[in-house]
């Protein structure tokens, strides 16, 4: 029989995270299928398939690890995909660093996860300022007059950290936080703290969350006929289902995120092209692929690259070609810097435009102009 | 003869219901005194306040000259009143012999469960359970609980004892052995309050009767007198019972 | 037989000290976690099985416990220093909260123990400052002196081994005492037993307590074991669920039973994550459902049955 | 003198028990039509058992029981309840955080009759115990012990049975009340009910019912018609206790 | 005039509150059950109008009609079938039951619609109703009239018809009532699913409001707990008073201390109301 190389994928299958799982399953599924029908990657003269093991932490960070420690000497997998977020591919990355298997952790950004000084980990995901100070940037040069912000965020790991960026980034660049305040993890209902927004008449309403959180904040808003030049949600609006949700009401609302289905890169991965990658993720899906698969995808095409270039299946070989990458894929330039977090990609900013997502940010790929007023 | 336990105007409200309104009373030590009344009189109130179940809405309760008008149950129950429940409320999934152990465990500091559990087997011969030491209480028929309750009630060594209706639903056979007990207990020097619908329980063990109606009180003295007592006649016994009494001179 | 139970727990116990010789680092995470589950259940039994009492605060300890720990230990305090500190948090609150919340009864208990452990993820969450709030808080200090993978991993597990073996012991030196007696005595009937003169009231205040302690220490070890841990990870409600569901599983009442039911559900649930997916928690559920429908009294009555049966036949 | 009224139950061999205990050792008895039939014995001898399968919350292992020559064995409570079997059981069983009327509501749950006839009950109900009309909007589990028994037989009266079981009918109740009761029942008796008791007090019971069964370690050990049997001396030494002798 | 808004805001969101918790209270106040499954159930309903109107334009205020049959029937045959046979056994039991069933329920909705979040968008919009600078959202005033109506449905079968008195009666003494002509078996079972019933047309009214997910059940459920114990167990009108309360502590608390603050405040309001009065606010007194 052929030999397989084995990834393992430690994801939150069930518990309030299985809807992100489900996402970095479609990306990793993708490209181990792409791999696969191509006759599997070649390793020195070899050509082998790929397995992803997944296995299902529930939402459950010590589970996450525990999961990661059973993945490497349990079902003995060559490599490894951290478990979903910040917090758990924190957690995992000692068992990782422990064992040496490399790692990709294709869903951090917090710029702890890499400043343990570990050697084994790598992440897709740039710091969370890259998101915001762009953002910033935008909105002052389009539409100088806009200077009362209000943040609402979720009282979680990632969407709080994206905000405290925010609220840093805007007093960097003059404006005023009119409003910044946390909503807990399980607030079944906004009104009140939308009331409040309202009565402070801000410009730039800026949300971050989950998206049932923002699909519901920006209903409400509807609701209570809440109006302002900019409106920011973070990672609703990159998500495919939030244009649904919200119906027509989305227009023009922004957000960045790490990568979009309408950038233009080419690249030397096992996908080629952004197109070609999108292409063939809605043929596998029938729906729009955002940045949680594509750098789940991604990842696994570095993987690829590594151990092609290496040609070997040897951890600490492996290792040292992620360490030493720079390259061009569908997702973007890819080059890791000394903590092992990307440093060579510049996230997108876009925006909901008649119905569809248009990026506005950076220049070279932008496809559309930044459009004030939301309903 | 000293006063043990004395009541001074206690009343109790529930709602609209006033149960107690103004008792006041005396018992003295070492007596065995009746209270009876019609249905609802408050009898069982009464108990429930001197005991610290129920608070009094207005009044004092002394106990050897202490007011214990606002202690909890158990304090009263360490001092040296010990109850027995109209409904028996035993431990039903612990041994009968445990059931007494920690009557006597419980009640008095600095007791260890050995002993408790000797001076425990003590009683249950008293009380004629021997036999059952080892067996669940819920397996005990009404009878045989009614004298656990007792059992109970004697392992605390109190120095009143309240019996609620302990001889309701036994038998004439039973009733008469629960007196023999009755007065077995009264020998010890225990004085008891003893709630009886069955007169002829009330009239030979008691040496002085309170009669209760509608929360409060409308007659105290001996059998003699509550058996002549117009009031009493007519509130609680009945006219038959009047009938026989007199009948019997 | 009840005797029985209690050594072959106990033989079971030391049986799985010898976990570390095995040199098999997934086994000790497992061990380890067996043991911390362990700890939950047979704290559990004290005011639950003993008492009567249907706690839903083991949730709330637990998070309380890896909290004051990570704290402490993040200010320098050694691992067993802070682990100690958090039981005293523990026992003292669960002290005083006890005496206001053991005034209810049946199920309002049970929900006012629940609502304990949400109160305090949430204060967690708020109060930025001290605990990192929603980021989490990072344990990044190794505690143990040791580098090495397995020299860790034996570390955690025989700490929460150790820990395991003191509740078993102090949770059956209760059952044995008088404050164990009164406590059987409340859960049978509360009324009558206030009338004999058991206060009631603090001898539930300490059933909470002892059920508590152990559990925060438990938590404590956690927080330095894992490095990171955030609200609503340690604050469960699973912690507060699954010790029941193991005490159920072993015979209501019994802290060997408690013990065994911690090992086997633990067994199961392992078995069960690892052969089904995406399914895992609905088989995981469909088990728990045939016990309480099958096996009303939890192993127990296995075998009970067993002895019945034999009975029968001889 | 009457002529014997036809039979209006009778049991043959009725054995039953609790799971593997078995409590009744084939107890015959036969009811009078419109009698008051009362029911002696010691504690523990098998009466509370013999009035639950009575009603149909035991099912019988064994034996029959004849019912206008319909078996009753195995029919469910509400099946025996809508023949005219009303039963109020020991230990009143009250439904504790309802109300006093609703309780005696719940009595003419099985009724389908207009409103109208259901309330006149209830004014009789209250007649016959005016204390329950004093406290009818009270949580019933905190009436006095007394007040609720006359709120179970107030109950069992409201099923409108043709006959009605009453177990352990003077438990706790002051000599007036029992005296009061016996009259009320005695003139339900005189509308053609007809009424099994229970009772401790031999006395009561036989002055009470026109004929008597005793029983003894489940089973029937002697029965005749209440006047000859408070003569009996066998009766009055075993249950009249000392005062009586 | 924030002040205004907030507290509408809150009127309308109590409502929807008492119709979430409604059902649940009568399932743990007269069966004494506590029904972990209610979230999921609600959920479950929430499918069901999504459903109903994606795949054939049936509004949700119709799909009532469906849902409250269909659900009483799921209702009725789960207690019927299973827990009925514990259902004398500890509170512990029955509560790990409700449990271990909800495990199944949700996990196998997780499997049949996946986890995403959907939403029931209708088109077009109701839009929302303005006064001065007041805003109601029409949705909104659409759920709460009908959960309004069906809590009012649901006090009226209890309290007036005779299943209602027979359903405490169960409650409250079991042998008793059989000796009363119950049916005991079959009233749990119409106990249990008049409140799943409840539950699922809650979820209908809930859909047109809040994104769709299993995983939404447990923020329901928490929310049902709070609202039920605030308002007195089993009491069909304390869940409206108990669902008004809560909202209008929530909404000002968040105003007042912050919208983070505002989940801790509903639990710590529960436990202080345990404390201080466990019956809750219509409850009455001596009920367990
Ligand atoms: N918790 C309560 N709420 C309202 N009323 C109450 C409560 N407890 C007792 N009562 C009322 O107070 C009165 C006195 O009750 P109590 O139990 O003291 O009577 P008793 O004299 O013991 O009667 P019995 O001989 O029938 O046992 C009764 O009318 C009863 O209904
Ligand atoms: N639920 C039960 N389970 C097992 N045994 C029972 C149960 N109820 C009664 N028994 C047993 O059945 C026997 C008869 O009891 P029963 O209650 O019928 O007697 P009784 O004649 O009514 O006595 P009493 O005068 O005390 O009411 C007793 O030995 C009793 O212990
Ligand atoms: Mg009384
Ligand atoms: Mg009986």
């Amino acid at each position: 029989a052929q030999e397989v190389i084995r990834f393992g994928a430690p994801l939150p299958l069930t518990g309030p995270l299985a809807p992100e799982a489900l996402k970095q399953q479609q990306g990793y599924d993708l490209w181990a299928e792409q791999v696969n029908q191509a006759g599997g990657m070649k390793v020195g003269s070899k050509k082998m398939k790929v397995e992803i093991v997944y296995a299902d932490y529930q939402s459950n960070t010590p589970r996450a690890v525990q999961t990661a420690e059973k993945l490497i000497t349990q079902d003995k997998v060559n490599f490894l995909f951290s478990p979903f977020g910040s917090g758990a591919a924190k957690a995992a990355s000692t068992v990782s660093e422990k064992y040496g298997v490399p790692t990709i952790a294709s869903t951090a950004s917090s710029a702890e996860v890499y400043d343990q000084g570990y050697k084994f980990l790598f992440g897709t995901f740039t710091p969370n300022d890259t998101l915001t100070t762009p953002l910033v940037k935008i909105v002052k040069q389009k539409a100088p007059e806009v200077k009362r912000v209000a943040i609402l965020a979720r009282n979680d790991l990632f969407p709080l950290a994206i905000a405290q960026e925010m609220d840093k980034a805007a007093k960097q660049y003059g404006l005023d936080v009119v409003f910044f305040e946390k909503y807990a993890i399980n607030t079944m209902d906004h009104s009140s703290a939308l009331s409040q927004i309202k009565a402070k008449a801000p410009q730039w309403i800026f949300v971050t969350g989950y998206i049932n959180d923002l699909v519901l904040i920006k209903k409400q808003m509807e609701d209570q006929k809440m109006q302002a030049p900019v409106v920011t949600m973070i990672a609703g609006p990159a998500y495919k289902e939030f244009v649904t949700a919200t119906g027509k009401t989305s227009e023009n609302i922004s957000s960045a995120a790490w990568w979009h289905p309408a950038e233009r890169y080419q690249g030397q991965d096992i996908f080629g092209s952004t197109e070609n990658y999108t292409k063939l993720f809605r043929e596998k899906y029938k729906a729009e692929p955002d940045y949680a698969q594509a750098s789940a995808s991604v990842s696994g095409a570095l993987f690829q690259m590594a151990i092609e270039k290496a040609g070997s299946l040897d951890r600490k070989k492996v290792r040292d070609e992620l360490a030493g990458m720079s390259v061009q894929t569908f997702y973007g330039p890819v080059k890791f810097g000394p903590n092992g977090q990307i440093n060579s990609l510049e996230p997108p900013v876009f925006q909901i435009q008649n119905g569809q997502p248009v990026v506005v940010y950076p220049a070279a790929i932008k496809q559309g102009d930044f459009r004030l007023g939301v309903k | 003869m000293a006063e043990v336990l004395v009541l001074e105007k206690v009343s109790r409200r529930f709602g609209g219901v006033q149960a107690l309104q103004g008792v006041s009373l005396s018992v003295g030590s070492g007596e065995v005194l009746g209270l009876i009344g019609p249905n609802g009189a408050g009898k069982t109130t009464l108990v429930n306040v001197v005991t610290g179940v129920r608070s009094a809405s207005a009044g004092r309760v002394l106990f050897e000259g202490r007011n214990i008008t606002r202690l909890q149950p158990f304090q009263t129950a360490r001092i040296g009143l010990a109850r027995t429940f109209q409904i028996v409320q035993p431990f039903p999934d612990l041994t009968v012999l445990d059931n007494v152990a920690a009557a006597a465990l419980f009640s008095q500091r600095g007791t260890r469960l050995s002993e408790a559990r000797e001076f425990a087997a003590e009683q249950l011969e008293f009380v004629g359970l021997g036999q059952f030491a080892a067996k669940s209480a819920h397996t005990l028929t009404l009878a045989m609980r009614k004298r656990l309750e007792l059992a109970k009630a004697v392992a605390m060594k109190p120095k009143l004892l309240f019996l609620d209706e302990v001889n309701a639903g036994l038998n004439a056979s039973e009733v008469d052995h629960a007196m023999v007990l009755i007065r077995q207990i009264a020998k010890r020097g225990i004085t008891i309050v003893l709630i009886e619908h069955l007169m002829k329980v009330v009239l030979t063990v008691c040496s002085r009767i309170v009669v209760l109606q509608n929360g409060a009180l409308i007659a105290d003295g001996t059998p003699q007198d509550i058996v002549n007592d117009r009031r009493v006649v007519e509130a609680y016994l009945g006219k038959k019972y009047a009938q026989l009494s007199a009948a019997r001179g | 037989m009840k005797q029985r139970v209690y050594y072959g727990a106990l033989a079971l116990l030391v049986l799985l000290g010898c976990l570390p010789f095995l040199d098999s680092s997934y086994a000790l995470r497992i061990g380890t976690f067996a043991c911390m589950y362990a700890i939950m259940s047979v704290s559990w039994t004290v005011i639950g099985g003993f008492t009567g009492y249907p706690s839903f605060a083991t949730a709330a300890f637990f998070g309380l416990g890896a909290y004051c720990g990570g704290v402490l230990i993040n200010k320098g305090w050694p691992l067993f220093a802070a682990a100690g500190a958090a039981g005293v948090v523990a026992f003292a609150g669960a002290l005083a909260l006890g005496l206001v919340l053991l005034r209810l009864r049946g199920h309002y208990f049970a929900i006012a123990s629940l609502a304990v452990a949400e109160v305090l993820r949430e204060l967690t969450n708020t109060a930025t400052e001290l605990t990192g709030g929603g980021m989490g808080l990072n344990i990044p200090v190794s505690v143990t002196g040791s580098s090495s993978v397995m020299g860790e991993a034996s570390f955690f597990f025989w700490a929460m081994w150790a820990l395991l073996l003191l509740t078993f012991i102090v949770v059956r030196l209760i059952q044995e005492s008088k404050l164990g007696f009164g406590l059987v005595c409340i859960k049978q009937n509360e009324s009558a037993a206030d009338m004999i003169g058991v206060n009631a009231t603090i001898y539930k205040s300490l059933a909470f307590a002892f059920s508590g302690v152990f559990v925060a220490m438990a938590g404590a070890l956690y927080a330095a074991w894992v490095h990171y841990i955030e609200p609503p990870d340690v604050f469960d409600v699973l912690f507060a669920v699954k010790p029941i569901v193991m005490a159920l599983l072993g015979g209501l009442g019994s802290p060997a039973g408690a013990l065994l039911g911690a090992f086997a559900f633990l067994g199961i649930e392992e078995a069960v994550w690892r052969n089904y997916l995406q399914i895992h928690s609905g088989v995981l559920g469909l088990l728990v459902v045939v016990l309480l429908l099958f096996l009303p009294d939890g192993m127990m009555s296995i075998s009970k049955r067993l002895s019945q049966l034999g009975g029968r036949r001889g | 003198m009457t002529i014997p009224s036809a039979p209006l139950l009778n049991l043959t061999g009725i054995q039953a028990g609790y799971g593997e205990i078995n409590v009744l050792w084939g107890v015959d008895l036969t009811l009078a039509r419109g009698e008051i039939t009362a029911l002696v014995g010691s504690n523990g001898a098998g009466k509370s058992t013999l009035m639950r399968t009575l009603s149909g919350l035991i099912v019988p292992t064994a034996g029959r029981i004849d019912w206008a020559g319909e078996d009753l064995c195995g029919q469910s409570p509400a099946q025996i309840l809508a023949r005219g079997i009303a039963h109020v059981p020991e230990g009143r069983r009250l439904f504790s955080s309802m109300n006093v009327e609703d309780n005696l509501l719940m009595g003419a749950y099985a009724r389908k009759e207009p409103r109208a006839a259901i309330r006149r009950d209830l004014d009789r109900v209250y007649a016959t115990f005016p204390k329950l009309h004093e406290r009818l909007g009270q949580a019933a589990g905190t009436l006095s012990g007394g007040e609720q028994q006359m709120c179970a037989i107030g109950r069992g009266m409201m099923s409108a049975p043709r006959l009605l079981i009453i177990d352990e009918l003077s438990l706790g109740l002051s000599p007036l009340l029992v005296e009061q009761l016996v009259e009320a029942l005695r003139s339900l008796n005189r509308e053609g009910l007809s009424i099994l008791v229970v009772e401790q007090d031999v006395i009561t019971a036989l002055e009470l019912s026109t004929s008597a069964f005793v029983m003894d370690m489940g089973r029937i050990v002697q029965s005749g018609r209440s006047a000859e049997l408070m003569h009996d001396p066998a009766i009055r030494s075993a249950y009249l206790g000392a005062l009586a002798a | 005039m924030l002040i205004l808004q907030i507290l509408l805001n809150a009127i309308v969101l109590g409502s929807l509150y008492a119709c979430i918790a409604a059902g649940f209270s009568l399932v743990w106040g007269v069966l004494n059950v506590i029904n972990l499954m209610h979230g999921s159930f609600i959920v479950l309903g929430s499918y069901l109008a999504w459903g109903a109107y994606k795949a054939l334009g049936v509004a949700p205020w119709t799909s009532l009609l469906i849902a409250a049959p269909v659900f009483f029937i799921l209702g009725y045959g789960i207690q019927r079938g299973v827990l009925n046979r514990v259902i004398a056994a500890p509170v512990l039991v029955t509560l790990t039951l409700t449990f271990g069933l909800d495990l199944i329920l949700n996990n196998a909705m997780l499997v049949a619609f996946k986890a995403d979040y959907r939403q029931l968008v209708l088109d077009p919009s109701l839009g929302s109703l303005s006064v001065g600078s007041l805003v109601v959202p029409v949705d909104r005033i659409v759920a709460m009239i009908f959960s309004l109506l069906l809590t009012l449905a649901l006090f009226f079968v209890l309290r007036r018809s005779r299943v209602g008195r027979a359903i405490v009666a169960v409650r409250m003494d079991r042998d008793a009532a059989r000796l009363m002509g119950v049916d005991v078996p079959s009233i749990y079972a119409t106990a249990f699913g008049l409140g799943t019933a409840m539950a699922g047309c809650a979820g209908v009214l809930l859909a047109m409001i809040f994104p769709i997910s299993p995983i939404a059940s447990g923020s329901y459920l928490g929310k049902a707990f709070v609202v039920c114990v605030l308002g007195g167990l089993g009491s069909v009108p304390g869940a409206v008073v108990g669902g008004l309360f809560l909202a209008i502590v929530e909404s000002f608390g968040s105003l007042v201390l912050g919208p983070e603050n505002a989940v801790t405040l509903s639990f710590g309001l529960l436990i202080v109301f345990l404390i201080v009065r466990p019956q809750g606010l219509l409850g009455k007194r001596g009920f367990e």
